[in-house]
């Protein structure tokens, strides 16, 4: 099990992918022969030849709407956007052609592609660098929504997303890329809508994905040296996400924290507590705690953007809530 | 000049056209066709005429007045009026209607209700026939208003970039809904085109032995691998932009111009003139009505689509995993 | 109070904000000659002429930018977009744009644009015309989200958000446009935020905006035949939306259902739901139910649609669910 | 030929740009500076000689490289500095950064995160103006990366039919990001300009005096609502993409043609020849520098930007309703 990057996986899972698949094809801007602005897709290029792994020019309508395209003629392409901020442009390809097409062509078609965008803060990038705005692809049927947090993850979800016949918007995190994390010599595709126990407890559930996986399994740790143990559930995808592992972890806990990134109002985290409120009805200890952004553009600043963002900190926080007397 | 087999092939395929969309006019009158209605009337020569040119495989992206587009690729009269019409056994299962007629079978990428939203799609068809080695090649059937949008540079500079065997096509009917054109762009495609060095040939889009004609040296080339073309249609639009559209905004010399050119008619003429007498294209009208009578039909006699399928068909199957 | 349409008091509030202020201008694809693809700006550029009311090329992507861009440097653009599915093309003018420049440019400007788009189905237009795409617009920090239900509400919260010095995504509903209710002489400017109790009621509450508003009044009055009294809050504004009212409410009822035409999933309800589970926590008598479309694209064929999208019928069956003994 | 005065407050312009950003780049080495940060340095003839020709009303919507269109329009240092060193005394709060630097007070409508994304924002300023009345122009400033999104066609047509007080100005560099132009771009501005009809003209940005006439001749027809223009100014890019960028997709000798190309100079030279010695311009260095300083000072010394005021201004007050 060796120790592998964040960004080596997702590079080892394009070029598995590539190789086991001819049409499995890459595009995107600076993303061949410079190796991709995050340095993810490097050595593609020299690999697989310049028919298949393609720099575009700065025209991310027509490369999502050309991946759309594409995918109906015969190719699988993954292509990258480089900041989720700019999947803006995106959204018609994405959501007016790509989603609709298997339904709406009756299920003649299938749209296999995957858009990599990498999202999230910590850089102090500003607010046209730094969004999670993942909430707005799971409002929209036939879209899938991958969220790894981990390189295993990473690896496997991008494996099976690119084998998915429907269009993924595969969400990795700026300031993941550099984290490590053990991938198996061989490892294996992981099924798009399964959560994993990130960590075993009975005394809350913290429902999380990406980044925040991290900063909920920090939180844990500390509150354990307050005897409260925490069980952390990384959604990995959240559209579809995994209900009934959310629904059987809070049914034994029947405390829930749902963390992610984005800004709380009308976010994932909303639907998560809709749903777990409605079907925990009268088991739930408390009511459901959601820690997610401020609700601002994500600042600049260094002291900003840290006031903005949620971390370890405000997780722990909302977790000792839960477990306040009533 | 054309055999007269030929024309009177293309004349067949118009008139299927032109009748298929009267009776759907007729069906959407009477109430027989939901939605939002779009005919091509007048316009039959461009699809016709360029859908010549292609082969099965090859790809066409079309526009919300798609049903011209993909009768001439080769749609099936029967499930054609069932989507139209919203039955279980259209082309779409009942899912689409008018806009979205496809059949991926023949190559149809579907009308597409988004202006301009074919351009991208038919870009990244072509992009597939180039890294698969097909012989084939794209159509991006677009309207003079969709020139407006940032997508038609988007792909002229990709497909441009990448030398990608694709055909744009502007079906310029001179009107985006209620708006001449003149008041929409401000540039010519012909100076477009040359701006990034792609051939770019005119044709009259009411004379479908002209389509047919330009659509081959434009096709070929870019089946040859040598890069995007272009070919713009001058073509008239006799109806209002949608069925029920009382079209106020236009003069009525600009309609009477419109539906003084008449594909089917000049057509018709020119077959005259070779031999072939009004008693044959009788009987070739006879045999169309028959068989958009007999979809008709048959669509009426359809199911209503099933909603627990339509539930069940948001996503494609995925297979399984670990 | 004469009758008047939906769309004449758009058109009405239109040319009463244009003279009163002459920054107000109005741009759009056939807006200005044509009156409006649902004849809803008619007449305007006779009474203001072509410097002020434009038809655009269609352009969407360029429409909202320039009305941004107008909106910085001393305009008040109005502009219409014809169908809320063609949004896509404007994302990012509004999220990255316009919704972030008083932001982050801190506070020296602002960005009083409003930005008309129809959504909802009906009219079998099909999955890329009868979109709800609201919930993706509540989410962006800097947007306001206003959704009316009614004539007098169109025309007084249309006023307010010419007025508002912030961006608006205005939603009108297609199937609206022809409905009549009363519109005083003199109509006021609506507050933004503030919603409406369109319908007393102690048993439960339905929260509910745009055309929904009008079937769960419907389904009101069938509840009521049965003895069931519900409360119908129309909320008018979505972002930001009226919570201490609708937690006013719901204190007394005890039971809360959320009704939209947009898919449940991830929608404007998930957030309701979300905060009114948390806030009421114990005091509910039943799960917060949501009403809304079927997970799927808004399907053509009549029959299809009108299973897709929810309606009264649906509303009723919810609030008699949520008085159902547990 | 340009009077020395009028030439030594370019220089002075330029050097001004200069120092700052490369005293920014020593503050980004030293962690004082978060985030991104793209420098200009190279590129200063552009800016300078563009906004010599604007007055205080026009507008300028700018790019991510955007420091030399603040500080050519007026930007104040201490504002800059603090803002790109994220202090709450920074222009813009400390909210926005480098990418973001604005000062709506001079027209500076913001540099842009956005590739492309100042092109709506200075065609709707120039809305602004023609409605208003106004006899001001807006400059849409856009890098050659930018040419590829949609954005320019739709702005290009929009301003063209509504005859916009529009000056498009392109800094071409040659790269966007790490990808050379020729592969990013099949089209030629000029070209694309003809197609539209709207006048062009292309400038060696490396001279200040030649960029500042050519943009009197741009904005001057603007001004009197001839319509919009175009501007397109080759021009070195001498650093990376941005700070940090090792440049190993660059060629050492692009990188030194690059760096052969010194608007600062030439400006010098020509200064030199017109009588203005090294003893002049090594005031206005000094001057410059410590006007650096002090504004590099005051950042240093100024609060943190207040969390509870970010929180508070999301939203521009509104007026009170009934
Ligand atoms: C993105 C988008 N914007 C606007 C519309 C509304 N619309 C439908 S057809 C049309 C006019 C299109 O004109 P053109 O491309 O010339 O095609 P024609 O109708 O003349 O065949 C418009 C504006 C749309 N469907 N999609
Ligand atoms: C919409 C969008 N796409 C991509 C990027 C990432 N990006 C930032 S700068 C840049 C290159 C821009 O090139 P150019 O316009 O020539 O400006 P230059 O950097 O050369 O000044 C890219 C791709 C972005 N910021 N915005
Ligand atoms: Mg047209
Ligand atoms: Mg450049």
């Amino acid at each position: 099990m060796p120790e592998t990057r964040y960004s080596a996986a997702i590079n080892r899972a394009l070029a598995d992918a590539m190789a086991a698949d001819e049409s499995v094809v890459l595009f995107g801007e600076d993303v061949a022969a410079p190796g991709g602005p995050f340095a993810v897709t490097r050595g593609l290029l020299a690999k697989f030849g310049p028919l298949r792994v393609r720099d575009t020019p700065i025209s991310e309508a027509a490369i999502a709407g050309a991946a759309a395209g594409a995918a109906l003629s015969g190719l699988r392409p993954v292509v990258e956007i480089m900041f989720m901020d700019f999947m803006t442009f995106t959204m018609d390809a994405l959501v007016n052609q790509a989603a609709k097409a298997h339904f709406m062509f009756g299920g003649q078609c299938s749209v296999p592609m995957v858009v990599r965008a990498p999202h999230g803060g910590g850089l102090n990038a500003g607010p046209q660098h730094s969004q999670c705005l993942e909430a707005w692809f799971a409002h929209v049927p036939g879209l899938k929504v991958v969220v790894p947090g981990n390189p295993a993850d990473a690896y496997g979800l991008l494996r099976a997303a690119i084998d998915d016949p429907n269009p993924v918007v595969f969400v990795e995190h700026k300031g993941l890329y550099g984290s490590k994390g053990e991938l198996p010599e061989s490892p294996a595709p992981v099924a798009i809508g399964a959560a994993r126990i990130a960590r075993a407890g009975r005394d809350a559930t913290v429902v999380t994905y990406g980044a925040a996986v991290a900063w909920s399994l920090r939180a844990a740790d500390a509150l354990a040296r307050e005897g409260i143990e925490t069980e952390v559930v990384d959604l990995r995808s959240v559209q579809p996400w995994d209900e009934a592992t959310v629904l059987e972890s809070v049914g034994r806990t029947r405390r829930l924290a749902i963390a992610h990134e984005a800004v709380s109002a009308f976010g994932v985290g909303a639907e998560i507590a809709a749903c777990v409120s409605a079907k925990a009805f009268g088991r739930l200890a408390a009511p459901v705690a959601r820690v997610g952004a401020a609700f601002m553009p994500v600042p600049f600043a260094r002291s900003l953007e840290r006031a903005c963002l949620p971390g370890e900190t405000e997780i722990a926080a909302a977790v000792r809530r839960l477990m306040a007397p009533a | 000049m054309t055999q007269a087999p030929l024309l009177l092939e293309l004349y067949r395929r118009m008139a299927t056209i032109r009748r298929a969309e009267e009776r759907l006019s007729k069906l959407f009158a009477d109430g027989e066709v939901p939605g939002f209605l779009h005919l091509s009337i007048g316009q039959e020569a461009v699809p016709v005429g360029v859908c010549a040119a292609l082969e099965r495989g090859d790809t066409v992206a079309s526009t919300h007045r798609g049903h011209g587009h993909a009768l001439a690729k080769g749609m099936a009269l029967e499930g054609f009026f069932a989507e139209i019409m919203g039955r279980a056994s259209g082309v779409c299962a009942g899912r689409g209607g008018s806009i979205h007629v496809a059949d991926m079978s023949i190559g149809m990428l579907g009308a597409n209700g988004i202006v301009g939203g074919g351009l991208p799609l038919a870009t990244g068809s072509a992009l597939a026939h180039q890294v698969k080695g097909r012989p084939n090649v794209a159509v991006a059937f677009f309207g003079d208003g969709a020139m407006a949008e940032g997508a038609l540079h988007e792909c002229l500079n990709l497909a441009r970039l990448w030398q990608l065997p694709l055909v744009f096509v502007c079906e310029n009917n001179g009107w985006g809904e209620f708006s001449p054109h003149e008041r929409q762009f401000a540039a010519k495609l012909a100076a477009l085109g040359a701006a990034f060095a792609i051939p770019y040939e005119e044709a009259d889009g009411t004379d479908v032995e002209a389509v047919a004609a330009a659509a081959r040296r434009r096709v070929e080339p870019a089946r040859r691998g040598e890069g995007p073309q272009i070919l713009e249609c001058r073509t008239p639009r006799w109806r209002g932009h949608y069925e029920g559209d009382p079209q106020k905004y236009r003069e009525p010399s600009n309609l009477d111009a419109a539906r003084g050119q008449d594909a089917l008619a000049l057509a018709a003429a020119r077959l005259a003139a070779q031999g072939v007498d009004a008693e044959a294209l009788g009987a070739i009208e006879r045999a169309i009505t028959e068989r958009i009578e007999a979809a008709v039909a048959a669509a009426r006699a359809a199911a209503e689509p099933d909603f627990a399928a339509a539930v069940a068909g948001v996503y494609a199957e995925a297979r399984a995993h670990a």
